[in-house]
C-alpha cells in the first residue's frame, strides 16, 4: 500500500471510530488514546530526537490541566482561558528547559523528575490554589463554532481534531531542518557545535515545542475528566507517558501512538477483565525489551520485513528444487 | 531543647537506614551505569521475605541475612536474563525496571495482600534508652550501628579485596578495565547480585520501624535516587555522607520549615543537580 | 594577515599541563603539518583552536581576529573546520544527511521547522557535489553504519569541506586507510585549493611530508621545532625525540 | 498462576451455587451493581476489603434481591481520580448498572460526582468527603457509613467531658479526610471546653514521624486521624518515643480499624478511637458477618467491609420498597434515602434528606484481652447526624472543615 493511501486509510478509520465501536464507552476510551498519545508525541521530540529522557513532562501537562481549571473556575470564557493557559505552559516549559539543560543524559533525567515533584508538592500543598488533593471540578466544556461537546462523540472528534494536528506538526517538524539538527544534537552534540549549530538553542526550542503539546494534551484531559486533581502531576503519571514513547518506540511517528494505546487500553479495558492487570503490563515491558527492544513499533516493522522476506523466499526455493 | 537532641539523634538513625536503602543503588548505578528502578521493589520485596520468616518463628539476624540472600537470587537472575542485553540502552532499561517494579508489586499484593504487615525488632533491642535529657528506642541506634558495620565491610570489600580493585577499576573507566583482562561481565553480576542483596537487608532491617505495605517500593525509591544524587554516584562515602544530610534534612525540615513538607527533599535535590552535578563527594558527572 | 595566530597559549587538566606557552603562525594559503609523539598535545591544541577546550592562558586569532573567548558554535561561522581523529559522524543517517547537516550548520535554513528538508534542492546539491568531490556520490543515499571505514573518512573530509572553510584543521587524516585509500585522499587533499589554509596532524609522514610546507614538532604540549621540512628534519631535537632521546 | 476474570464468571459461579433453592426467578434482566474498588496499588487494602464484604452480601442473599438476580460488575480504579472516571463510565455506559457502590477514596468520589448525578446513576460510596452530603450534595449519593467527621464531632465531646482532656495536639495526614476528621473534633473538643493547641499535617508518604512526635508538648493528649498503613507506623513510632507513656491518644475510625487489629502490636493497646461499625456490636446480622468473613476470609471485618455490606442491605431495602424495579430512577433514590434498617452489622440507621446516614457512632478503647487485641466499646452515641448537635442552617453556612478551619486560637 502506498503512503497516501496508508494515510488516507489510517483517516478513515479514526474518523469512524464512533461508528463501529459501538458505545459511548469505548469512543470515551479513543479519546483517552489520542490524549495520551498527543502526550507521549510531545515527549517523544525530547525521548525520540533530541536523546532527553525527561521524567517531569505530567508536570507540564498538569500546568496545564490546572491552569485552564482554575481559570474557568474564575469566571474566565473556554477560549481565553486555554490560551492563557498554553501562555503560560510556554513559560513553564521556558523554565524547565533552562534548569534541566545545564545536564543531559541521566543529570537531566534526575532535573526534571525533581522538577516534576516539586510541582507536585505544590499542587498538594497550595490548596487555596489547587484545591489541594480534592482537586478541581470544571463544569463545562466548550462549544467551538456551537459545536457543544458534551457528548462522547463531538468531544472524539474535537480530539481528534487537536490530535492530527499535532501528529502533522510532528510530521513537518521531524521532516525539517530544524527536525535534522535536533536529530543531530541527539548523535553529536560535539560535532554540531562543530558544524556552527548552537545546540543550546537548539534544545530549548525543542523543549518547548514538546513542552506546548503536553501542555495541549493536558487541557484536553483537564476538558475530558472535567475534573483536575494532584494526580496528574504526579511521578507516576510521567513514568507512564515515558514508558508509551519507550515501549512503542522512540524517535517514530506510530510508535508513541502505539504505547498510549497500548498502557490506556491495558489500564481501562483489559483491568476489567484481569484482575493482576498490573503484573501482565509489567510482563508485557519486560517482553517489548527481550522482543523488540527498539519498541513495538520498529520492531513489528522488522518482524513482518522478516517474515514477507522469508515467505517470498520459500516458494523461490521451492521452484528451483 | 531535648527536642533538638531528640531530632539530632533521629537524623544520623535514619541517615544509617537510608545508607542502607541506597548503598546498592549507588554502587549499581556507579559501576554499571543502570538506573535500577526495581531498586525500591528489592527493599519491599526483601521486607516481605523477612517478614514471612519471622513469622515461620526464625531469628531476625538470620531472617534478614536469608532474605538477603533470596533478593540477590532475584537480582542476579534479572541481571542474567535481561539487563545483561541491555548495556548502554538506558531507555530499555528504564522500561524493563519499571516494568519489573510493576510485575514485583503486583506479586506482592497478591501473596501478602494488602494489609500493612508489621514486624518486631529482635527481642532485647524492643525498649529505649536513656540518651543525656531523652529517651531513644534502642532498635532505632542498632539500626546505626549496622549501618557502619555494613559501610565498613563494603568499604574493606571495595578498597581491600582484588574483587574491590576491580570494581573500582569498573567504575573509573569501564573500558579501560576491559582491556586489562578483568571479565566485566562477571563483575556487573556480582555487583548487581550484591546491591540487590543490601537492599534486601535493609528491608529487614527496615521493617521495625516503617513496617511492610504495599506501596513501600514508591516510598523507597525516590529517598534512594536522592540520596544517590546528593552524594554522587558510585562513592560509598558519597552515599554515607548524603544519607546523613538527608537524616538531618528530614528530621530538622518537617520541624523548621512545615510549609515545604513536600519539597524538603527535592529542592535540595534539584539545587544539587543545578550546581554540583557530579554531586557533594562524587567523582564524575553522572 | 595571518591565518592563525597563537599566542602563550597553555591548557592544565588537573595538575597535568597538556599545552604549555605554544606559540604558533599559520600564513594565509599554508600547508602545515604537526607532529609529535602520542600524548604531545596535539589533538588538545586542535580543540583549543576550534573551542571545544578553553585556554587557562594564551590568545588565538583567527585572520587577525581574535577568537579567545568565541563561543565555539560561532567559530565555524567565520571559516573554521575541523575533522576527528576518532570518526564522529551521525550513524543513523545516510551519507548524504552527513554531508547535508555539515552544509545546514551554516545556513540560516537550520532553524527552519516548517520546510521539507528532503526538498531544499539547492542544498542537498551542494551536498552532492562535496561527496562528489571525495568520489563518493555513488553511496549517497547509503546509511553511513553500511559503509566502509576508509569511506567515513573521506566523509569527515567531505563535511568539512561543505563548509567552505577559509581555515581546515585535519586530525589523522590518513589514520587507519589502506594503500589505496591513502592515494585517494592524497589526491584529494592536493587538490583543495589554495585559498583554503591547511592545519594538519599526521603520523604518516611518507604521505603527510609530502603536503606539508612548513612542519611544527611538539612534544610534551610545547612547540619544539618549527621550520621547513628539511630543516625540521634535520633538527637534532627531532632525532632525539623520535628515535628514543 | 491464575487471573480470575472476575465479572461475569462471578454471577455463573453464584448463580449455580443458589441452583438448589433458587426459586424461578422471572425473566426480567438481572439488576446490575458496579462496584467501584481499588485492587491494585497502595490503596488496595481498603479496596479488598470492601470487594470481600460486598461479595459476601451477595452470597448471603444467593445473588437475588428483592427476586431479581444480581449482576456484580467489579471495576478496579486503580485508586486514582482520572481512573475513577474512566470506569464509572465503563460501568454506566457500557454496562448500564443500576447503582455504584464505591469508589473508596474521597478524591476518586469527587472525580466521578457531577457524572455520576448527570447519568442519574444511584451511587452508594465509603468516601467521607463532608461537602457531598453538606454544601455540594449529589441528589443520587447516599452514605452510609459516615462523613469525615461525622465521628470525630462525639469524639472531640469525649474526649472533653469523659476524658477531661484540656489541651490536645492533632495529627494526621496532609489530605482533605484528614482536614475534616480533625477539624470536627476541633469543632465539638473546643466547644465543650478543651482546646487545639497544636496541629500537625504530615505529607502522605511519610516514613518516619519521629520529628512530628518529637514536637509534641504542653499537652494532655493527642488526636490523630490517619488511615491505611500509616496508623501502624504512627503508633509504632508514637509508643518507641515514650510519648505513650506521656499522653493518651486518640483516632478516628481509619486509625483503629477493627480490620487492622491483626497488624498491631501493644504500641496501640489504649487508642480511644470512635468509628461507626465495630466488630464486637451484638446485632444477628453482624454476628454472621463477622464470622462469615472470619471463615471467608480469615479476618476480622472493619469499616470497608462492614460498609459494603450495610451497602448491599440498603440496595435490597431499596428494590423491596419499588418492587424490584430500577427504571425510574427518581423513584429508585428515593427508595434508597428511605432505607431505614435496625438490624444491621452497625445497628439501626436512617438517612437525612441530604442522603447521610443518621447512626450510632461508637467509642472504643484498644485492648489485649484473651491475648486477642480488640476494640472494646466504651460508650455509644446513638443517632448521629452528620451535623452533630448544631443547626443545619448555622452548621452549612460555615465553611467546610480545612487545613486552616477552625483556626488554631493564639
Amino acid at each position: 500500500m502506498s503512503r497516501p493511501a496508508a494515510v488516507a486509510a489510517a483517516l478513515l478509520v479514526l474518523a469512524s471510530v464512533p461508528l463501529w465501536v459501538g458505545n459511548s464507552y469505548y469512543v470515551n476510551i479513543a479519546s483517552q488514546i489520542l490524549i495520551y498519545a498527543v502526550f507521549a508525541l510531545a515527549l517523544n521530540v525530547l525521548v525520540g530526537y533530541a536523546g532527553l529522557v525527561s521524567l517531569g513532562h505530567a508536570g507540564l501537562f498538569g500546568i496545564g490541566s490546572y491552569a485552564l481549571a482554575w481559570l474557568l473556575a474564575d469566571g474566565w470564557g473556554h477560549l481565553p482561558a486555554a490560551l492563557a493557559a498554553l501562555l503560560l505552559i510556554l513559560g513553564a516549559s521556558a523554565v524547565f528547559a533552562v534548569l534541566s539543560l545545564r545536564a543531559t543524559g541521566i543529570g537531566f533525567l534526575m532535573i526534571t523528575l525533581a522538577l516534576g515533584q516539586i510541582l507536585w508538592g505544590l499542587a498538594y500543598r497550595w490548596i487555596s490554589l489547587t484545591g489541594g488533593d480534592n482537586g478541581i471540578n470544571v463544569n463545562s466544556r466548550p462549544a467551538p463554532f456551537g459545536v457543544a461537546l458534551d457528548g462522547a462523540t463531538p468531544f472524539y472528534y474535537f480530539t481528534l481534531i487537536l490530535f492530527l494536528a499535532a501528529v502533522g506538526s510532528m510530521a513537518v517538524f521531524v521532516a525539517s531542518p530544524f527536525g535534522a539538527s535536533l536529530k543531530g544534537t541527539r548523535d553529536q552534540p560535539r560535532r554540531m557545535t562543530a558544524l556552527g549549530y548552537n545546540v543550546w538553542l537548539i534544545r530549548f526550542l525543542a523543549f518547548l515545542f514538546s513542552g506546548f503539546w503536553s501542555g495541549v494534551a493536558g487541557l484536553l484531559f483537564c476538558y475530558y475528566n472535567e475534573f483536575v486533581s494532584p494526580n496528574v502531576l504526579a511521578l507516576g503519571s510521567s513514568a507512564e507517558v515515558l514508558l508509551m514513547v519507550i515501549s512503542g518506540g522512540t524517535g517514530t511517528l506510530l510508535g508513541p501512538i502505539a504505547g498510549a494505546a497500548l498502557v490506556v487500553i491495558m489500564k481501562n479495558v483489559a483491568s476489567a477483565y484481569i484482575e493482576r492487570w498490573n503484573l501482565v503490563l509489567g510482563a508485557i515491558f519486560v517482553a517489548i525489551v527481550i522482543f523488540m527492544p527498539e519498541g513495538l513499533v520498529p520492531g513489528s516493522v522488522r518482524l513482518w520485513r522478516w517474515l514477507w522476506t522469508g515467505m517470498r523466499r520459500a516458494p523461490a526455493r521451492g521452484g528451483a528444487r | 531543647m531535648s527536642q533538638w537532641l531528640l531530632l539530632g539523634v533521629n537524623s544520623v538513625s535514619l541517615g544509617g537506614l537510608l545508607f542502607l536503602l541506597s548503598a546498592g543503588f549507588s554502587l549499581i548505578f556507579g559501576l554499571m551505569r543502570i538506573p535500577n528502578l526495581t531498586h525500591g521493589s528489592f527493599f519491599m520485596l526483601g521486607a516481605y521475605f523477612g517478614v514471612t520468616l519471622l513469622q515461620l518463628g526464625w531469628n531476625f539476624w538470620l531472617a534478614a541475612l536469608v532474605a538477603a540472600v533470596g533478593i540477590a537470587a532475584v537480582g542476579g537472575v534479572i541481571e542474567r536474563l535481561l539487563l545483561r542485553r541491555l548495556a548502554g540502552q538506558e531507555l530499555a532499561q528504564v522500561l524493563v525496571t519499571l516494568g519489573l517494579s510493576f510485575m514485583i508489586a503486583d506479586l506482592c499484593l497478591m501473596v501478602w495482600g494488602g494489609d500493612p504487615i508489621p514486624f518486631d525488632a529482635p527481642p532485647g533491642l524492643r525498649g529505649a534508652l536513656p540518651i543525656a535529657s531523652i529517651v531513644f528506642p534502642t532498635y532505632r541506634l542498632v539500626v546505626v550501628v549496622i549501618a557502619v558495620v555494613i559501610a565498613a565491610a563494603l568499604w574493606l570489600l571495595l578498597e581491600r579485596t582484588r574483587l574491590g580493585a576491580m570494581i573500582r577499576a569498573g567504575v573509573d573507566d569501564e573500558a579501560m578495565a576491559r582491556v586489562t583482562g578483568i571479565r566485566v561481565s562477571r563483575i556487573f553480576t556480582i555487583v548487581f547480585c550484591l546491591g540487590a542483596a543490601v537492599a534486601g537487608f535493609a528491608g529487614v532491617i527496615g521493617g521495625p520501624i516503617l513496617s511492610v505495605y504495599p506501596g513501600l517500593d514508591g516510598d523507597m525509591l525516590p529517598l534512594a535516587l536522592i540520596v544517590v544524587i546528593l552524594g554522587g554516584t558510585g562513592s560509598l562515602l558519597g552515599a554515607l555522607l548524603g544519607s546523613l544530610i538527608i537524616g538531618f534534612l528530614y528530621n530538622y525540615g518537617q520541624v523548621l520549615f512545615p510549609e515545604l513538607a513536600y519539597i524538603i527533599l527535592f529542592l535540595p535535590m534539584l539545587l544539587i543537580l543545578l550546581f554540583r552535578p557530579q554531586g557533594l563527594f562524587g567523582r564524575h558527572v553522572p | 594577515m595571518s591565518a592563525l595566530a597563537i599566542k602563550g597559549l597553555g591548557k592544565a587538566f588537573g595538575g597535568l599541563r597538556v599545552t604549555a606557552g605554544v606559540d604558533l603562525t599559520v600564513a594565509e594559503g599554508e600547508r602545515r603539518l604537526i607532529i609529535g609523539p602520542n600524548g604531545a598535545g596535539k589533538t588538545t591544541l586542535f580543540n583549543l583552536i576550534t573551542g571545544e577546550l578553553r585556554p587557562d592562558s594564551g590568545a588565538i586569532a583567527l585572520f587577525g581576529r581574535d577568537i579567545t573567548a568565541l563561543p565555539s558554535r560561532l567559530r565555524p561561522h567565520l571559516g573554521l573546520a575541523r575533522t576527528y581523529q576518532i570518526i564522529t559522524l551521525f550513524p543513523r543517517e545516510s551519507l548524504l544527511q552527513n554531508v547535508t547537516l555539515s552544509l545546514l550548520g551554516r545556513s540560516p535554513l537550520r532553524w527552519n521547522p516548517f520546510r521539507r528538508l528532503d526538498r531544499q534542492t539547492a542544498l542537498l546539491a551542494a551536498a552532492r557535489a562535496a561527496l562528489g568531490r571525495v568520489g563518493l556520490e555513488a553511496l549517497a543515499e547509503r546509511p553511513l553504519a553500511q559503509t566502509s571505514y576508509g569511506e567515513r573518512r573521506r566523509v569527515e573530509i567531505a563535511m568539512a569541506l561543505a563548509q567552505q572553510p577559509r581555515l581546515l584543521l585535519l586530525d589523522e587524516p590518513f589514520a587507519g586507510l589502506s594503500v589505496d585509500e591513502r592515494k585517494e585522499v592524497h589526491a584529494l587533499l592536493r587538490s583543495i585549493p589554495r585559498d583554503v589554509t591547511v592545519v594538519m596532524i599526521e603520523h604518516d609522514m611518507d604521505v603527510a611530508l609530502e603536503l606539508a610546507e612548513r612542519i611544527t614538532l611538539m612534544h610534551f604540549g610545547e612547540v619544539v621545532v618549527e621550520g621547513t621540512r628539511a630543516e625540521v628534519v634535520a633538527h637534532p631535537r627531532t632525532r632525539e625525540i623520535y628515535l628514543g632521546g | 498462576m491464575a487471573f480470575t476474570l472476575d465479572r461475569r464468571a462471578f454471577l455463573a459461579g453464584a448463580a449455580a451455587a443458589a441452583l438448589p433453592c433458587a426459586p424461578a426467578i422471572a425473566a426480567a434482566p438481572p439488576v446490575r451493581i458496579g462496584l467501584m474498588t481499588v485492587k491494585t496499588g497502595p490503596l488496595a487494602q481498603g479496596g479488598i476489603q470492601m470487594e470481600q464484604g460486598f461479595t459476601l452480601f451477595l452470597k448471603h442473599r444467593n445473588s437475588t434481591l428483592a427476586g431479581r438476580e444480581v449482576e456484580l460488575i467489579v471495576a478496579d480504579t486503580g485508586g486514582n481520580p482520572a481512573g475513577a472516571k474512566t470506569k464509572a463510565q465503563e460501568l454506566i455506559e457500557r454496562d448500564k448498572v443500576d447503582f455504584i457502590v464505591g469508589p473508596l477514596a474521597a478524591f476518586e468520589l469527587l472525580a466521578i460526582t457531577n457524572y455520576v448525578e448527570q447519568h442519574k446513576v444511584p451511587m452508594l460510596s465509603l468516601a467521607a468527603a463532608d461537602d457531598m452530603t453538606q454544601r455540594k450534595p449529589n441528589a443520587f449519593f447516599v452514605r452510609a457509613s459516615a462523613t469525615s467527621s461525622q465521628c470525630t464531632h462525639p469524639l472531640g465531646d469525649y474526649a472533653a467531658k469523659e476524658m477531661k482532656l484540656k489541651r490536645v495536639a492533632t495529627i494526621s495526614e496532609d489530605f482533605a479526610f484528614g482536614y475534616e476528621q480533625i477539624g470536627g473534633f476541633q469543632q465539638v473538643f473546643e466547644d465543650s471546653g478543651g482546646r487545639i493547641v497544636m496541629k500537625l499535617w504530615p505529607p502522605l508518604n511519610t516514613a518516619d514521624f519521629t520529628p512530628f512526635i518529637s514536637q509534641f508538648a504542653g499537652i494532655d493528649g493527642v488526636m490523630n486521624g490517619f488511615a491505611g498503613s500509616n496508623p501502624i507506623k504512627f503508633n509504632q513510632q508514637y509508643a518507641e518515643l515514650g510519648a505513650k507513656a506521656k499522653w493518651p491518644i486518640l483516632g478516628g475510625w481509619t486509625a483503629y480499624d477493627d480490620a487492622l487489629l491483626k497488624s498491631f502490636g501493644d504500641d496501640a493497646v489504649g487508642a480511644i478511637s470512635a468509628a461507626w461499625y465495630s466488630s464486637e456490636i451484638d446485632t444477628p446480622s453482624n454476628k454472621r458477618f463477622v464470622a462469615d468473613i472470619l471463615k471467608e476470609y480469615g479476618n476480622i471485618p472493619g469499616g470497608y467491609a462492614a460498609g459494603l455490606y450495610i451497602n448491599g442491605m440498603c440496595i435490597e431495602a431499596a428494590l423491596k420498597k419499588t418492587g424490584g424495579k430500577t427504571e425510574d430512577r427518581q423513584a429508585l433514590i428515593a427508595a434508597l434515602r428511605a432505607v431505614s434498617l435496625t438490624d444491621t452489622p452497625r445497628g439501626p440507621f436512617h438517612f437525612d434528606h441530604l442522603g447521610n446516614v443518621v447512626g450510632t457512632v461508637f467509642i472504643r478503647r484498644l485492648e489485649r484481652k484473651n491475648g486477642k487485641l480488640v476494640n472494646t466499646i466504651i460508650k455509644t452515641y446513638p443517632n448521629v447526624s452528620q451535623f452533630w448537635t448544631y443547626d443545619e442552617k448555622e452548621y452549612l453556612a460555615k465553611p467546610v472543615y480545612s487545613r486552616d478551619y477552625p483556626p488554631l486560637k493564639s
